[in-house]
C-alpha cells in the first residue's frame, strides 16, 4: 500500500471515487440484470415451446407463500437501506446503524428463506421446464443476493470505526460511507426489480 | 503529382484490376464455382454466389489497389528527415458519400436476398432448414415426396410416410419430383448436409425442420453431418442417390419388404420423436 | 514541486528473495488451489450421492464442478484477493494499492500497478495463446490424412475444442488486458485504473481459467468444440466441466475488465482530455467494454444452465422434458456474436491510432471512426440469429437478420475508409508495426468479404458451418485481430518493457507470417465451397491434396509464430537494449513519458492540450502540459 | 555472454519441448491392438460386452472386451483383422441387462453374411426392439447387429469383468465379409451408458468402451 507516491504528487480529485462508485455500481447492475434476463428469457422461450407438452408438469406449483416471503425480505432489506441511506446525509448516525442492520438481517433471511422452500418442494429440477428455469432462477437470483448481503455488512461495519486517518491520495475515506451506500442501493435496487419478474414469472404467471 | 492526378490514377487503376478480376473470376471461372447444377438449389445457390461474388470484387480491388498504391506512392523518402503528410482530417462529403455508396450496396443486397426468401414459391431459400412452417417451398409443395432424415448419434437412417413409414439406412429420392426433407433428431443437435444436393438443416431433437429440392438430374451426393455431434461427427456420412422415378418405385418397393418386420416395430411416423431419457438410479 | 522527493519505486532487487515464497502469491495460489480441489472434490463426492439420485461416480460432475469451485476460491485466496474484502467486513476503510512493492516479484501476485498487470496480462494470453497454436499444428497434422489416424477421434476432438475454446478466451483477454489495462489509464492521464483491485482479478482468473481448460485433458476432454451446444454438452464426460468453468471465469473476467475500463474512462479523465480528444484506441477499448458488459452476462447464464443439467439434473436442454437445444444456441449465440466483436473491435482501435503514426498524418475522420466503433458495437447485438440460419428458426426471421448483418458491415466499412484516407498523400514509414496494420487491412477485407456471403441464405446454405466459415472467421480474428494486436506488441511493447525488439527478427516474423497466413487460410474457402464440414477428422478424399498443402503451409505460419516467440525472448531476456523514449516520433501522450513509464505514471497530472493526430499540422500544439515538469525528466 | 544465450535458448526449448510432449502424450492415448485370430480364411474374433462392473479409471462404465489369440481378456476396442482373410466371424458374449432401442430400427440385422445371426444357437434377422443390450454397428460397412441382454432375473450374473462363460449371457455370433484395408468404426446405438440423462455420454464417446476401430490390414 505504501508504494503510493506520497507527498509529491498531487492528489486525484476527491470526487473521482465517489463517481467511480457511482459508474460502476450503474455498470456491474447493468451487467448483474443482463444475467437474470437470460433466465426470463428462458422461461418465456420454453413456455412459448412447451416441448414435449412438459413446459409445466401439473405437480410443479412453486408454492406461493414463500415467493411472497422471500420477496418480502428482498424489498424490505432494499427499503431499510434507503431510509439508512438518508440517515446518513448526516454521518454515521445512530438511525444508520440500526437501519444497516435491519437490512442486512432481512437480507440474509431471504437467502436463509430460500434455502428452506427448496427443502420444502413438491417438485425437483428434472420435472421440466418450469422447474428448471425455477432452481436456475432462484438458486443464481440467492447467490447474487448473497453480495448485497456482504455489501451492507461492509458498509455498516465501516460506520461503526472511528473516521480514520487519511489516505494520501484519497483523503479521508469517512466521506466514502455514503457513496458506497448509494452504490449499494443501485445494486440492491436491480437485485430487487428482478426478485419482483422472478416472482411474478416463477409463481404467478407460470 | 497533384491530388487530383493520384486520385485519377488510383480510380484507374482500380477499375482497370476490378476489370481483370471479374473476367477472370465470374466470367471465366464463374460457372465452376460450387455447388455445381445438379437441382435447384444448387443452381439457385450457384447464381447467388456467383452475383455476391460479382459484387465483392470490385471493393477487393479497390482496397488492394489502394494499398499498393498508396504502399507505392506515399513513402517516406528512405533516409530522409522526418517528413509529414498532408494534414487533412477528412471530408464530409466524401464521408457522406461513401455511407451513401457502402448503404446502397447494403440495401440492395438485403433487398436481393430478402425478396428472394420472401418470393415463396421459387426462392433459392428452399433448400435451408425453414423449422416446421416454411415460408419458401416450391410451387406444389403440397405435392412434394415426404423423407424424414432421423440423425442420431451417429448414423442417418430415412423414412418415407407415404411407403408405409419405412425406415431405411439408404437415401434415394426420384429425378424431377419435389422431395420434402423433414430433419430430426432423436438426440443431439446434428446438420444435414446433403452437398451436391445444395441442402443443409440442422437436426435438432424435438424439432422439425423442413427443406425442399428438385433434382434435375441422376447421380449421387454426399451426406455429412455438418453440427459437431460428438465421438463420430467427421465419420457421419452416407450416399445417396438420386434416381429415376421407375428405379426409386422399384427400390422403395424393395426396402418396404425388407424391412417390413421392423417397420411394424418403429413408432407411427411423426415430424418429431421424444425417446424418453435414461435415467438409472 | 520538488521533484527529488520522489521516494517511489525502483524495484528494489530484480531477483525475489526466497522468503517472498511464504505470503500470497503465484506459488501459495497454486498449491492452496490444488488443495482446495482434492477438498472440494470429496465434498462434492459426498454431496452427488446422497442428494443427486442419477449421478454415478464415473460422471463426478458435482465433484469436479464443487472441486473446480474451491480450487478457484483457493485460487484467489491464495493471491491475497480476500484479505482487503474480509478487511472491509470489520470495516477497514477503503484503501487503492496493494502489492505494489517488491521488484520482480510483484509479477507473480495481486499488485494493483496497472502497468505490472498488463504485462502479466501479456505473458500470460501469450502463454496460452502459443499453446492454442499448438493445438491448431496438431488439428492439421490429423488432417493431414483423409480418415484421421493420427489420434482417436475423440482426442482429435478434444484439441479442436482446446484449440477454439482457448483461442476465444485469451484472444478475448488477450488485448483489452494487456493493452487495455496499460494504455487506458496512461492515454486518459490518470495514474491507475478505476478499480485496481479488480483489474488484478481479472488477470488473475484469465490465467486460472487457462489452466482449468487445459485440465479438461485429464478429465476425459471435451466433444463439444467451443460452442459448447446443448445436449451434447448435457452428455459429455467430466473434460466439459472444465470448459464450463474456464469459459465462466473469462465471462466474470471480461465483464470485470468491461466494467473497470468504462468506469476509468468516465471519471479519470485529465483536464482538457475531452470526447473529442480521446485516442481512438481508447475509444476502441470503450466499445469493447460495452460489448463485453453486455454480452458475456449472457454467456454466463448459458454456463450455469448447463452446469445445473449436468448436476442437479435440470432439463434446460432436454427436448424430451420441456426444454429445447435452441435455447443454448440462442443464449451462446446472442453473447457469441458480440464476442466476435470483442475480438475485432480492439484491433480496429489499435490500427487507427498506429496508422497516423507512420503515415505522417491526422487520423482521417475521427469521428466516422468512432461513429463506425459504436455503430459495430450496437448492431453486433441484433445479427446473433444468422448462426441459425439452418436450425429451423421461423423463416419469416431470416430476412431481418440476413439485413442486420449485412447492415452491419457500413460501420466496419467506415474503419477502411478511415485507414484509406490516413494513408492518401501521405509519408507512410514501413516499420514492423505500420506492416501489420496494412496486412490488417488486406486480411480483414477478406474476412469481411466473406462475412456477407455467409449472411445471405442461399448461399449460407451451402457455406454454413463449412470450412469457408472456418476461414472466414480466422481472416476476420487472426488475419484481423491477431495481425493488430501483434502490430500493437511490436508499437508498445518498448514502451511498456522499456527494452527494444530485434527489428529484422520482426520484420522476418511479420513476412512469413503475412504471407503462409494467407496460404493457409485461403485454400480453407476453397475447401469449405466442396464439402468440408468443420471439425471433422475425416474428409472427402477428393479434398485430400488441399489439406496436405494447407498443413504444411499452418506448419510454416506455426514456424513464424516462434520467429516471433524467439523475438521475445532474445529480446527482452538476452539482449535487454533499452529503447528510446520516443522510437517512432509519436504524438501519443504514452510517447511522452520515459521507458519504461514510471509506477505513478505522471508527476503531475498533466493538461491535455490537443488530441494526438495533429501530424503535419502548423498551428498544433503538443498532447499535453505537463505542469512545467519536463517530460521523462526523473527517468 | 555466448553462455547465457545458450542458457536462454535452452530453457525456451525445454518449456516448448515439455508443453509439446505433454500434449502427444495426452493425444496419443488409446488401448492396445487386439489382433484376431485366423482359422484359414476366417478370422475369428471373440469379444463381451460388461455392463457397469468393468475397468478403472471408470470401473460402472460399460466396455467390450476383446479375447487376444493367446485366450486373454483384453480390454480393448481396436480389432485387426488381417486383410488377407475373406470372412470375419465374430462370437460376442452378451453380460448385459436390457435396454431397448431408441431407434427400434436398429433392432434389424444388416450386413452380416446371410443377414442373420446366432442368437444362442438360433438364427435370427431381427429382434424385439425393447430387448438389445447394446448393438455392434459400423455404419461404414452397413453392419448393424442387435446384441439381446440377459434376463434381469437371472441368477449367476456376472459381477465382475471379464466375465466367465459359466455366468449368465448371451452368445450372439455372426460372420460378414472381411472389408477393404483400412479402418472402419463401430460403435453401440443403445442409449445404454449408466447415468447419464441422454444415455450417450461417457462410454458410449469413448474408445476402448462402447466405440472401437475395426482396423483390416
Amino acid at each position: 500500500m505504501s508504494s503510493t507516491p506520497g507527498m509529491a504528487l498531487d492528489h486525484e480529485p476527491a470526487e473521482t471515487i465517489p463517481r467511480n462508485f457511482a459508474v460502476g455500481s450503474k455498470v456491474l447492475a447493468s451487467a448483474v440484470a443482463i444475467f437474470f434476463m437470460s433466465f426470463v428469457f428462458a422461461f418465456f422461450y420454453l413456455r412459448a415451446l412447451n416441448t414435449a407438452h412438459s413446459f409445466r408438469e401439473p405437480h410443479v406449483n412453486p408454492p406461493v407463500g414463500w415467493g411472497i416471503a422471500i420477496l418480502a425480505c428482498v424489498l424490505v432489506s432494499c427499503a431499510a437501506l434507503e431510509a439508512g441511506r438518508r440517515a446518513l446525509a448526516n454521518g454515521p448516525s445512530t438511525s444508520w446503524r440500526v437501519l444497516g442492520l435491519v437490512s442486512w438481517l432481512v437480507a440474509l433471511a431471504a437467502v436463509a428463506l430460500q434455502a428452506t422452500e427448496y427443502y420444502n418442494l413438491h417438485f425437483g429440477a428434472t420435472d421440466g421446464g418450469l422447474a428448471s428455469v425455477f432452481f436456475v432462477f432462484t438458486m443464481w437470483f440467492a447467490v447474487f443476493w448473497l453480495g448485497s448481503v456482504y455489501w451492507v455488512e461492509t458498509l455498516w461495519a465501516q460506520s461503526l470505526r472511528r473516521p480514520s486517518t487519511a489516505d494520501a491520495e484519497i483523503g479521508d475515506t469517512a466521506r466514502l460511507l455514503r457513496p458506497g451506500a448509494d452504490a449499494a442501493l443501485t445494486y440492491m435496487y436491480m437485485m430487487g426489480a428482478t426478485g419482483i419478474v422472478a416472482f411474478v414469472l416463477l409463481y404467478i404467471v407460470k | 503529382m497533384s491530388e487530383r492526378s493520384h486520385l485519377r490514377n488510383f480510380l484507374l487503376l482500380w477499375l482497370g484490376l476490378t476489370v481483370v478480376l471479374e473476367v477472370v473470376v465470374v466470367v471465366i471461372l464463374g460457372h465452376d464455382i460450387p455447388p455445381g447444377s445438379m437441382t435447384n438449389d444448387t443452381r439457385a445457390q450457384h447464381d447467388v454466389i456467383v452475383t455476391l461474388t460479382a459484387i465483392a470484387l470490385p471493393v477487393l480491388a479497390m482496397v488492394w489497389t489502394y494499398l499498393a498504391y498508396a504502399a507505392v506512392n506515399f513513402r517516406a523518402s528512405a533516409d530522409g528527415p522526418l517528413e509529414d503528410g498532408a494534414p487533412d482530417r477528412g471530408n464530409a462529403r466524401l464521408q457522406i458519400a461513401w455511407v451513401a455508396v457502402t448503404a446502397c450496396m447494403v440495401l440492395g443486397l438485403a433487398a436481393y436476398g430478402s425478396i428472394d426468401l420472401l418470393s415463396g414459391a421459387g426462392s433459392s431459400g428452399v433448400g435451408s432448414g425453414e423449422g416446421p412452417n416454411p415460408l419458401a417451398k416450391p410451387a406444389n409443395a403440397g405435392k412434394a415426396l415426404q423423407v424424414q432424415v432421423i440423425a442420431q448419434q451417429w448414423v442417418w437412417t430415412f423414412r418415407y410416410p407415404a411407403y408405409g413409414g419405412v425406415e431405411t439406412p439408404m437415401l434415394e429420392i426420384p429425378v424431377g419430383t419435389d422431395v420434402e426433407f423433414h430433419v430430426t433428431s432423436l438426440d443431439v443437435v446434428h446438420s444435414f448436409w446433403a452437398i451436391e444436393l445444395g441442402v443443409k438443416a440442422d437436426a435438432v431433437p424435438g424439432a422439425d425442420n423442413v427443406a425442399f429440392v428438385t433434382a434435375d438430374r441422376t447421380g449421387s451426393f454426399q451426406v455429412r453431418c455438418n453440427e459437431l455431434c460428438g465421438l463420430w461427427h467427421g465419420h457421419m456420412n452416407t450416399t445417396g442417390h438420386v434416381v429415376g422415378a421407375s428405379v426409386f418405385k422399384q427400390w422403395i418397393g424393395g426396402q418396404e419388404s425388407k424391412y417390413a418386420g421392423v417397420t411394424k416395430q418403429l413408432p407411427p411416423y411423426s415430424t418429431t420423436y421424444y425417446p424418453q431419457p435414461i435415467r438409472n438410479g | 514541486m520538488e521533484s527529488a522527493s520522489l521516494p517511489v519505486s525502483r524495484p528494489r532487487s530484480d531477483s525475489p528473495p526466497l522468503g517472498s515464497l511464504l505470503g500470497f502469491n503465484v506459488v501459495s495460489a497454486t498449491l492452496l488451489a490444488i488443495l482446495a480441489y482434492y477438498f472440494g472434490h470429496k465434498i462434492g463426492a459426498v454431496i452427488g450421492h446422497h442428494t443427486v439420485w442419477n449421478t454415478s461416480s464415473d460422471q463426478d460432475d458435482d465433484a469436479v464442478l464443487i472441486g473446480m469451485g474451491f480450487a478457484i476460491l483457493g485460487w484467489i485466496a491464495g493471491l491475497g484477493f480476500f484479505n482487503y474484502p474480509i478487511g472491509r467486513i470489520f470495516g477497514r476503510p477503503v484503501a487503492l494499492h496493494e502489492g505494489n512493492e517488491g521488484g520482480a516479484w510483484r509479477y507473480l501476485r495481486l499488485c494493483t500497478d496497472h502497468k505490472v498487470v498488463a504485462l502479466q496480462y501479456l505473458v500470460a494470453t501469450l502463454f496460452f495463446f502459443f499453446i492454442a497454436g499448438l493445438n491448431a499444428m496438431f488439428i492439421r497434422a490429423e488432417l493431414t490424412s483423409v480418415h484421421g489416424t493420427l489420434f482417436p477421434a475423440g482426442n482429435y476432438l478434444t484439441l479442436v475444442g482446446l484449440h477454439g475454446t482457448m483461442m476465444l478466451m485469451m484472444m478475448s483477454a488477450g488485448v483489452i488486458g494487456p493493452l487495455g489495462n496499460y494504455l487506458v489509464p496512461i492515454l486518459i492521464g490518470t495514474r491507475r485504473m478505476a478499480f485496481p483491485r479488480i483489474e488484478s482479478l481479472t488477470m488473475w482468473l484469465t490465467v486460472l481459467a487457462g489452466f482449468v481448460l487445459l485440465s479438461a485433458t485429464l478429465l476425459g476432454g471435451f466433444p463439444t468444440g467451443w460452442t459448447g451446444y446443448a445436449p451434447l454438452a448435457d452428455e459429455a464426460r467430466s473434460g466439459i466441466d472444465a470448459y464450463l468453468v474456464s469459459f465462466g471465469l473469462i465471462g466474470i473476467s471480461l465483464v470485470l475488465v468491461g466494467l473497470n475500463i468504462i468506469v476509468t474512462v468516465m471519471t479519470q479523465r485529465a483536464p482538457g482530455m475531452t470526447w473529442n480528444r480521446l485516442p481512438i484506441v481508447v475509444w476502441g477499448f470503450v466499445t469493447t467494454s460495452i460489448l463485453a458488459v453486455l454480452s458475456a452476462p449472457v454467456l454466463a447464464a448459458a454456463l450455469v444452465m448447463t452446469i445445473s443439467d449436468r448436476t442437479i439434473d435440470s432439463t434446460l436442454f432436454v427436448s424430451s422434458s420441456g426444454g429445447s437445444p435452441l435455447l443454448w444456441d440462442e443464449l451462446f449465440w446472442f453473447f457469441g456474436h458480440p464476442e466476435v466483436y470483442i475480438l475485432a473491435l480492439p484491433g480496429f482501435g489499435i490500427v487507427l491510432e498506429i496508422l497516423p503514426v507512420f503515415a505522417r498524418k491526422p487520423l482521417w475522420g475521427y469521428k466516422l471512426a468512432i461513429s463506425g466503433l459504436f455503430g459495430v458495437a450496437l448492431m453486433s447485438f441484433m445479427v446473433w440469429q444468422h448462426h441459425l440460419f439452418m436450425s429451423g428458426i421461423n423463416a419469416n426471421l431470416r430476412p431481418f437478420y440476413m439485413f442486420s448483418t449485412e447492415l452491419i458491415s457500413i460501420p466496419t466499412g467506415f474503419i477502411f475508409l478511415n485507414g484509406m484516407g490516413t494513408m492518401w498523400r501521405a509519408k507512410i514509414r514501413f516499420t514492423v508495426p505500420m506492416l501489420f496494420c496494412m496486412a490488417f487491412f488486406f486480411n480483414f477485407l477478406f474476412g469481411g468479404l466473406s462475412g456477407v456471403f455467409l449472411s445471405d441464405v442461399p448461399a449460407d446454405t451451402l457455406l454454413h458451418g463449412s470450412f469457408f466459415v472456418m476461414a472466414h472467421f480466422h481472416y476476420t480474428i487472426m488475419g484481423g485481430l491477431v495481425f493488430a494486436l501483434l502490430g500493437g506488441i511490436y508499437y508498445w511493447l518498448p514502451k511498456m518493457t522499456g527494452l527494444k525488439l530485434n527489428e529484422a527478427l520482426a520484420k522476418a516474423h511479420f513476412w512469413t507470417m503475412f504471407i503462409f497466413f494467407n496460404l493457409t487460410f485461403f485454400p480453407l474457402f476453397v475447401a469449405g465451397m466442396l464439402g468440408m464440414p468443420r471439425r471433422v477428422s475425416s474428409y472427402n478424399a477428393a479434398l485430400h491434396n488441399l489439406n496436405v498443402f494447407v498443413s504444411a503451409m499452418a506448419f510454416f505460419l506455426g514456424l513464424s509464430m516462434l520467429l516471433f516467440l524467439w523475438n521475445l525472448v532474445y529480446s527482452l531476456v538476452f539482449k535487454r537494449e533499452p529503447a528510446e523514449q520516443n522510437p517512432w516520433d509519436s504524438k501519443g501522450l504514452e510517447w511522452q513519458l520515459p521507458s519504461p513509464v514510471p509506477a505513478y505514471n505522471f508527476e503531475r497530472i498533466p493538461t491535455i492540450t490537443s488530441d494526438p493526430y495533429g501530424y503535419g499540422e502548423p498551428g498544433a500544439v503538443p498532447v499535453a502540459d505537463f505542469g512545467g515538469v519536463p517530460a521523462g525528466a526523473s527517468a | 555472454m555466448r553462455g547465457r544465450l545458450l542458457g536462454v535458448i535452452a530453457s525456451f526449448g525445454l518449456l516448448v519441448g515439455v508443453v509439446v510432449v505433454y500434449f502427444i502424450f495426452i493425444l496419443e492415448e488409446a488401448p492396445p491392438g487386439v489382433a484376431a485370430s485366423v482359422h484359414g480364411t476366417t478370422a475369428q474374433l471373440t469379444l463381451q460386452t460388461d455392463a457397469s462392473y468393468g475397468h478403472a479409471p471408470y470401473p460402472d462404465w460399460v466396455t467390450y472386451e476383446a479375447r487376444d489369440p493367446s485366450g486373454h481378456w483384453q480390454h480393448s476396442t481396436i480389432l485387426k483383422i488381417p486383410a488377407g482373410t475373406r470372412y470375419v466371424h465374430v462370437t460376442v458374449y452378451e453380460y448385459d441387462t436390457a435396454t431397448g432401442l431408441r431407434n427400434p430400427f436398429f433392432a434389424y440385422v444388416r450386413g452380416t453374411v446371410g443377414g442373420v445371426i446366432q442368437l444362442n444357437g438360433r438364427p435370427m434377422n431381427y429382434v424385439d426392439a425393447a430387448s438389445p443390450a447394446h448393438t455392434f454397428t459400423a455404419p461404414d460397412l452397413g453392419l448393424n447387429v442387435p446384441l439381446p441382454g440377459i434376463d434381469s432375473s437371472a441368477k449367476n450374473q456376472c459381477a465382475a469383468a471379464p466375465c466367465r462363460t459359466s455366468e449368465a449371457h448371451n452368445t450372439i455370433s455372426f460372420t460378414f465379409k472381411t472389408p477393404k484395408p483400412g479402418n472402419y468404426r463401430f460403435q453401440c446405438i443403445v442409449p445404454c451408458a449408466l447415468g447419464f440423462l441422454y444415455g450417450f455420454g461417457g462410454p458410449m464417446q469413448t474408445i476402448g468402451y462402447m466405440d472401437g476401430m475395426i482396423e483390416v490390414a
